[in-house]
C-alpha cells in the first residue's frame, strides 16, 4: 500500500493538465501522453538511451573482471575488496560530481598532470561533453554493476570451470560457455541498476555536460523544476517505468526456466 | 615382469605444498594400462589432491609426472588425455543431458554428424536416452552420477579419473553403481583412477589399490594383499577391521614363534623364515578369523584363550560380539550366521576365542 | 504382555500432506519406554515427516499423538518433552559449544548454578570439554554431531529423536559414532527414536525397527524378525540383501511344499501348516545361506542347483559369487573368508548351489 | 586508481580556500575543518544525524519483518516480493517525492481523502515538517534496508528456527536469541545503506521540509551551488565519509570472528 499510492499519485497526475502558474488542473486527459511522441523529444530520447546504454555497456565490461576477482578471492580479500568497491558510495553524489569537474576541466588536475610530464601539449577539453557525462555515471553507477556480477559470479561453483577445462575447453571458451550463460540473472540485474538510474540521472548531465546536452533525466528535472509542468514531468517518468519495466519482466519469463537451477 | 608400455600413469616424486602443509609429500605410483586403480585414503590424506594433479587442476611443486609415456608438466588441463568426474558431479546446470555430454566433443572441434552418434552410443550404456532433453536440476542423484560418467567417458579418455563418485548416493544406490561402474569398466577398458574413503568400495571394485595417509603411499597393492597382508597397523585398521595387541616376539621356534602380551596367555603366531625378529611389535587378527566355542578343548586350533562376552549385536548375516582379551584391549569376533539355526552367545557368558596360528600376523614398527 | 505404562509415544492414524502427496499416511505406531526404536526407509518415504510430527515442527492433517500418555496436538514445539538431533546437526553458528548445550537449560529458566553442572556433565560423556569455547565452525564433523547430541540430551527429554544424525559422517566415523550413540543410551535410558535410510545402521542399533515406504508402516519388529521373516518382497529387499524368484507353491506335504518357476528345478521349501497356500508366490533366500561346492552329490542340502558362476568380488571378510538361476534371475552367494586357506571359485566355472529347505522363506502378494 | 582520484581531488580541494568569486584558490589551509567545528553548524549536524538516525530506525523496524517474510516465502512468491520491494526504485526520484509533495499538502490527497471519509475536520499540516522529510526518507531508502536484510535471514537455515523452538526457545526468544544475532551483517549494511544517503540527501529535505530546515546534504549543497564554496563543502563531505567508514570498520573488525561461519 505504502509503496504504491505515490505510484498511483503520479499516474494521476499524469492524467491531468498543467495550470497556468504551474500546479495541476485536474482535467483527465492522455494529451500529455500523446506529446511523448512529438518529434521534439525523439534526440532527447535517442541521446539518452545512447548514453544510458553505453554507460551500462563500459559498466559491465569493467565490472565483470572485477567481479570475476572479487568472487574467486580467498574470503578475507573478498570482504576488502567489496569494501573497495563501495568506497565512492560513501561521499556525497554532488561532491563526486564536483570532484570530477576539478579533474576534467581545462586547467584541472587531469590536464596539468599531463602536460607537466608532458604527454599533451594542448590540454584536452573534455570536461561540457558527452564523454564527461559519460565518465561521471561509470564512476558514479560501477558498484551497481559489480555487485549483483560479483553475487552472481560467486555462485558458480569453481568445479563447473575446472569440469569446462578438463573437457578441453580453453579460457574463452570457458569464459562462453559457462561463465557467463551462468551468471546471466547477475548481468541482467546489475544492467538494469546502472541503466535505469543512467536514464533518469540529472545532476551529472547537468554539470559535466553543461547543459548543452538535454537527457531524459534533465528533461524531467526541467519540468517539474523549471517549467513547472508536472502532468507532462509525470507522463514521462510514468512511461519510462513502465517500458523498462515489461522489458526486464520479458527477459526474465524467457530465462525463468533454465535460471532455476 | 611387466614391460614399461603397460604403464599408464607414471609419478615421481610429486610433491604439493597446500598452505604449510605437504599435501601429497614425495609421491610415486604406477598406474597399469586399463587398470581399476584405487586411491584409498581419510580425508585429508591427499588423495583428491593426487588426482587432480594428474588431471592438471592443480600444478605439483616438484617431481614428475607422464601419462601414456608423455610428460604432463607444461600441459593445461584442457590438453591431457584425461577425464575427471567430479566429486559433486559438476554438470553444467544451464544445459540439457545431452548439451553436457557432447561438450567435450564440442570442445574438440568434432563435426554435428562425428558427435551425434557417439553422444547417442555414451547415453544408452547409461541408460539415459530418454533424458537427454532434460537439465541436471531435473534428474535424481543416481541418474545425474551417470551424465558426469557419460560426459567424461565420451571423449575415449586415456584415463578415466573419478573423486568419490558415489559419495552423494545412499547405501542402496551406491552398491548398485559399484557393480555397474566396474561393468562399464570391464566393457570400455579405460584406466581408472578411482578415489575413495570407503574401504570396502576400494576392495569390491579395485584391481590394485594405493592406501593414502597424510600425503605419502602407504601401501600398494591388490585388495588381497591389502587384507590379507598389510604392512602396517595403519592399513590393517584402515583397510577392513582388525584386533590389534601390542607385545613382543618371543622365541622363535621353526615355523611359528611366541608373541608375549602383559596379561595374556603366549600366542602362537606364524614365523616365516628370517623376516621377523625377536623384539616389540603389533599382533593383528581379522574379527572373522576368530571362532568363539564354549568347548574348554583347543579342537586343533593353536590358540584358545577363555574370554567374556561383553556385547553381541546382531547386523542380519553375521554376530559380531566384543570381548577383553586383557584390560584395555578390546577385541571383536565376527560369525557369519549361514543358518537360522545359529548358535549364540550372550553378553556375560564366558566362552573361548580360538584361531589357526596362520592366520594371524606381527608387525614390527 | 506389556502394560499401558510402558508405551512412550503412541501415534494413531496420522496423516500429513505435503502438497499433493500423502507424506505420512494413516500411520500408527507406539513406541516403548527406553526403547531404541529406529525408523527405516528410502528418502521420500515419510519418516522425516514422522518424526517432525512428533516433535511438534509440522503439524498432523489426520489422527492423534501422544507422549508419555499426554496429547500433543496443540503443543507446540517448544512445550514438548522431546529433543532431536538435527540432520544437519542446527547447531547455532553464533555460539561456542558451551552456549549450544546450555541454551535449552537457559530456556527453560534454570538459573546459572543449576546449569553449569548439567553442561559440564555432558559435555565430559561426549568427551567435548575442552573444545566448550569453540564456536562449531572450529570443529569437525563429529565433534558438531557430538556436541547436537549433547546439546538434546542436557535436557533429559522423555525422547530423544534423531534424524539420519550419522548421514553426513564418512565410513570409520559413522561406524565408531553407532557403538558411542548405543552406548550412550544405554546409559541414558531415555527412549531414542532414530530415523535411518541405512539398514545396517538400523539393525545393529535398535531394539526394534519400522520399515516405512510411500508414507506407510510396512513392518514392525525386532531387528532378528525383519530379517529372518520379512513380511513382503519390499522389506525382503530393503533390509540386507535377498535373492528372489518369482513361481508358484506346487504342491503341499507335510512340512515342505514344492515350489516351481520357469526354466527351474522345483525347489523345496518350508511349509508352515496353513498360512501358506497353493498359489502364485516369491521364494526369497539371503545370499549368506547359499552354499557352493563342486560336489555332484547333495549331502544333505534339500536343494541342489547346477549354476555358472558369472562374477566373483573379493571384499576382505568375504567372497560374493553371481550366477544366474535361470535367464534374467541373478542371485548372488556371500561366502565368508574364515582362513587364509579359502577355497575359491572362478568365474565361468560351473558348480552346484545348495541350500537347507528352512532356510528360504515364500511370501505370497 | 580510477576509483581514488576523484577523493584525492576532493581532499586536496577541502585543504584550498574560497576564491573571491567563487572557485578555488590553492593554499594548503587546515582553516575549512577549523570552521567545521563552528557553533553555527551544530544544530544542523545534531538535526541531520538525528533525522536521519530515525528513518534508519524507522526502515529496520519496516524491513525487518518484509525482508523476513520474503526471505522465508517459496521461490516464487520471494521473486514476486523482491520485484515489488524494487518498484520505488523504478521511478525517477525527483518525481516521487513530488507524488509526496501531492499527497502531503493541504489540498493534497491525504486530506481530501481522510476529509471526505469525515475521519478529520480540518487538515493535518504535514508538509513542509520534519514528518515529511521523514516520510519521504523512509519511502525512498526502504529497499535498500530490505534488500541487505533478506540476504542475510534468507542465509539462515530454517533448521536453525526449529532448533532453537525445539530448545523451548518462545516466538521472541527465538528472535533474540538467532534470527537477530544471525542477521548482524545484514542489519549493519542495511543501516550503511540506509544512514548514509539519507544523511547526505539534499532534494527530499528541501522539497518535502521546504527549505526550512537545514540538513548536511542541504549544506553541502548550498556550499557548492549557491555559495560556491567548494573546499569548505568538500571538508564537509570528506569529514562525514571519514567518520562513518571509521565507525562501520570497526563494528566489522569487532563481529569480525563471530561472522567467520
Amino acid at each position: 500500500m505504502f509503496f504504491f499510492v505515490p505510484l498511483l499519485v503520479m499516474l494521476g497526475v499524469s492524467l491531468a493538465s498543467r495550470g497556468t502558474y504551474g500546479g495541476v488542473e485536474w482535467t483527465w486527459t492522455l494529451t500529455n501522453y500523446l506529446r511523448l511522441a512529438d518529434p521534439l523529444y525523439w534526440n532527447i530520447y535517442l541521446r539518452s538511451v545512447l548514453l544510458a546504454g553505453v554507460t551500462t555497456g563500459v559498466c559491465l565490461v569493467l565490472g565483470f573482471p572485477l567481479a570475476y576477482v572479487m568472487a574467486r578471492a580467498s574470503p578475507r580479500i573478498q570482504n576488502l575488496l567489496l569494501f573497495l568497491a563501495m568506497i565512492p558510495f560513501w561521499t556525497n553524489f554532488l561532491v563526486r560530481t564536483y570532484a570530477w569537474m576539478f579533474i576534467l576541466r581545462t586547467k584541472g588536475v587531469m590536464n596539468t598532470g599531463l602536460m607537466s610530464l608532458g604527454l599533451i601539449d594542448q590540454p584536452i577539453e573534455i570536461l561540457y561533453t558527452d564523454s564527461a557525462v559519460l565518465l561521471g555515471l561509470v564512476y558514479g553507477y560501477l558498484p551497481f554493476m559489480v555487485l549483483p556480477l560479483y553475487v552472481a559470479i560467486e555462485r558458480i561453483a569453481p568445479s563447473l570451470e575446472e569440469a569446462a577445462q578438463d573437457l578441453y575447453a580453453g579460457g574463452w571458451a570457458v569464459f562462453w560457455r559457462v561463465i557467463f550463460p551462468l551468471s546471466k540473472p547477475g548481468i541482467v540485474a546489475g544492467c538494469v541498476l546502472v541503466f535505469i538510474p543512467s536514464l533518469g540521472a540529472f545532476i551529472t548531465p547537468h554539470l559535466l555536460g553543461g547543459g548543452r546536452s538535454m537527457m531524459l533525466g534533465t528533461l524531467i528535472q526541467h519540468e517539474f523544476l523549471v517549467i513547472r509542468d508536472w502532468p507532462f514531468g509525470s507522463a514521462l517518468s510514468f512511461l519510462l517505468m513502465v517500458l523498462l519495466l515489461s522489458l526486464t519482466v520479458s527477459f526474465f519469463k524467457r530465462q525463468g526456466l533454465a535460471d532455476r537451477t | 615382469m611387466k614391460s614399461m608400455g603397460d604403464v599408464s600413469i607414471k609419478l615421481e616424486h610429486l610433491v604439493k605444498q597446500h598452505g604449510d602443509t605437504l599435501a601429497v609429500d614425495d609421491l610415486s605410483l604406477e598406474i597399469r594400462r586399463g587398470e581399476f586403480f584405487s586411491i584409498l585414503g581419510p580425508s585429508g590424506s591427499g588423495k583428491t589432491t593426487t588426482l587432480r594433479l594428474i588431471a592438471g587442476l592443480d600444478q605439483p611443486d616438484g617431481g614428475s609426472l607422464s601419462i601414456e609415456g608423455q610428460l604432463m608438466q607444461d600441459l593445461p588441463p584442457n590438453q591431457r588425455p584425461v577425464n575427471m568426474v567430479f566429486q559433486n558431479y559438476a554438470l553444467f546446470p544451464h544445459l540439457t543431458v545431452w548439451k553436457n555430454v557432447s561438450f567435450g566433443l564440442e570442445m574438440k572441434g568434432l563435426s554435428r554428424r562425428e558427435i551425434i552418434p557417439k553422444v547417442e552410443q555414451v547415453l544408452d550404456m547409461v541408460q539415459l536416452g530418454e533424458k537427454q532433453n532434460r537439465v541436471p536440476a531435473q534428474l535424481s542423484g543416481g541418474e545425474q552420477q551417470r551424465v558426469a560418467l557419460a560426459r567424461a567417458l565420451v571423449n575415449r579418455p586415456a584415463v578415466l579419473l573419478l573423486d568419490e563418485p558415489l559419495g552423494a548416493l545412499d547405501q542402496q544406490l551406491r552398491q548398485e553403481m559399484q557393480g555397474e561402474l566396474k561393468l562399464i569398466q570391464e566393457r570400455v577398458g579405460i584406466t581408472f583412477v578411482f578415489v575413495t574413503h570407503h574401504q570396502e568400495e576400494a576392495l569390491i571394485m579395485s584391481d590394485r589399490v594405493a592406501v593414502m595417509n597424510g600425503g605419502r603411499v602407504i601401501q600398494v597393492g591388490t585388495p588381497q594383499e591389502l587384507y590379507e597382508t598389510p604392512g602396517s597397523t595403519f592399513v590393517a585398521r584402515f583397510v577392513g577391521h582388525s584386533n590389534c595387541l601390542d607385545g613382543e616376539v618371543a622365541s622363535m621356534d621353526g615355523t611359528t614363534c611366541t608373541f608375549r602380551s602383559d596379561g595374556v596367555s603366549p600366542i602362537q603366531v606364524p614365523c616365516p623364515g628370517h623376516s621377523l625378529e625377536v623384539g616389540r611389535g603389533t599382533f593383528i587378527i581379522r574379527p572373522e578369523r576368530l571362532c568363539l566355542t564354549r568347548n574348554a578343548q583347543p579342537n586343533g586350533f593353536e590358540n584358545h584363550l577363555p574370554v567374556r562376552i561383553q556385547k553381541a549385536r546382531y547386523i542380519g548375516d553375521e554376530m559380531q560380539y566384543q570381548f577383553d582379551l586383557a584390560p584395555n584391549v578390546r577385541w571383536m569376533a565376527r560369525l557369519p550366521i549361514s543358518s537360522r539355526h545359529h548358535e549364540r552367545f550372550h553378553p556375560g557368558e564366558q566362552v573361548f576365542v580360538s584361531w589357526k596360528a596362520h592366520e594371524g600376523l606381527i608387525l614390527t614398527s
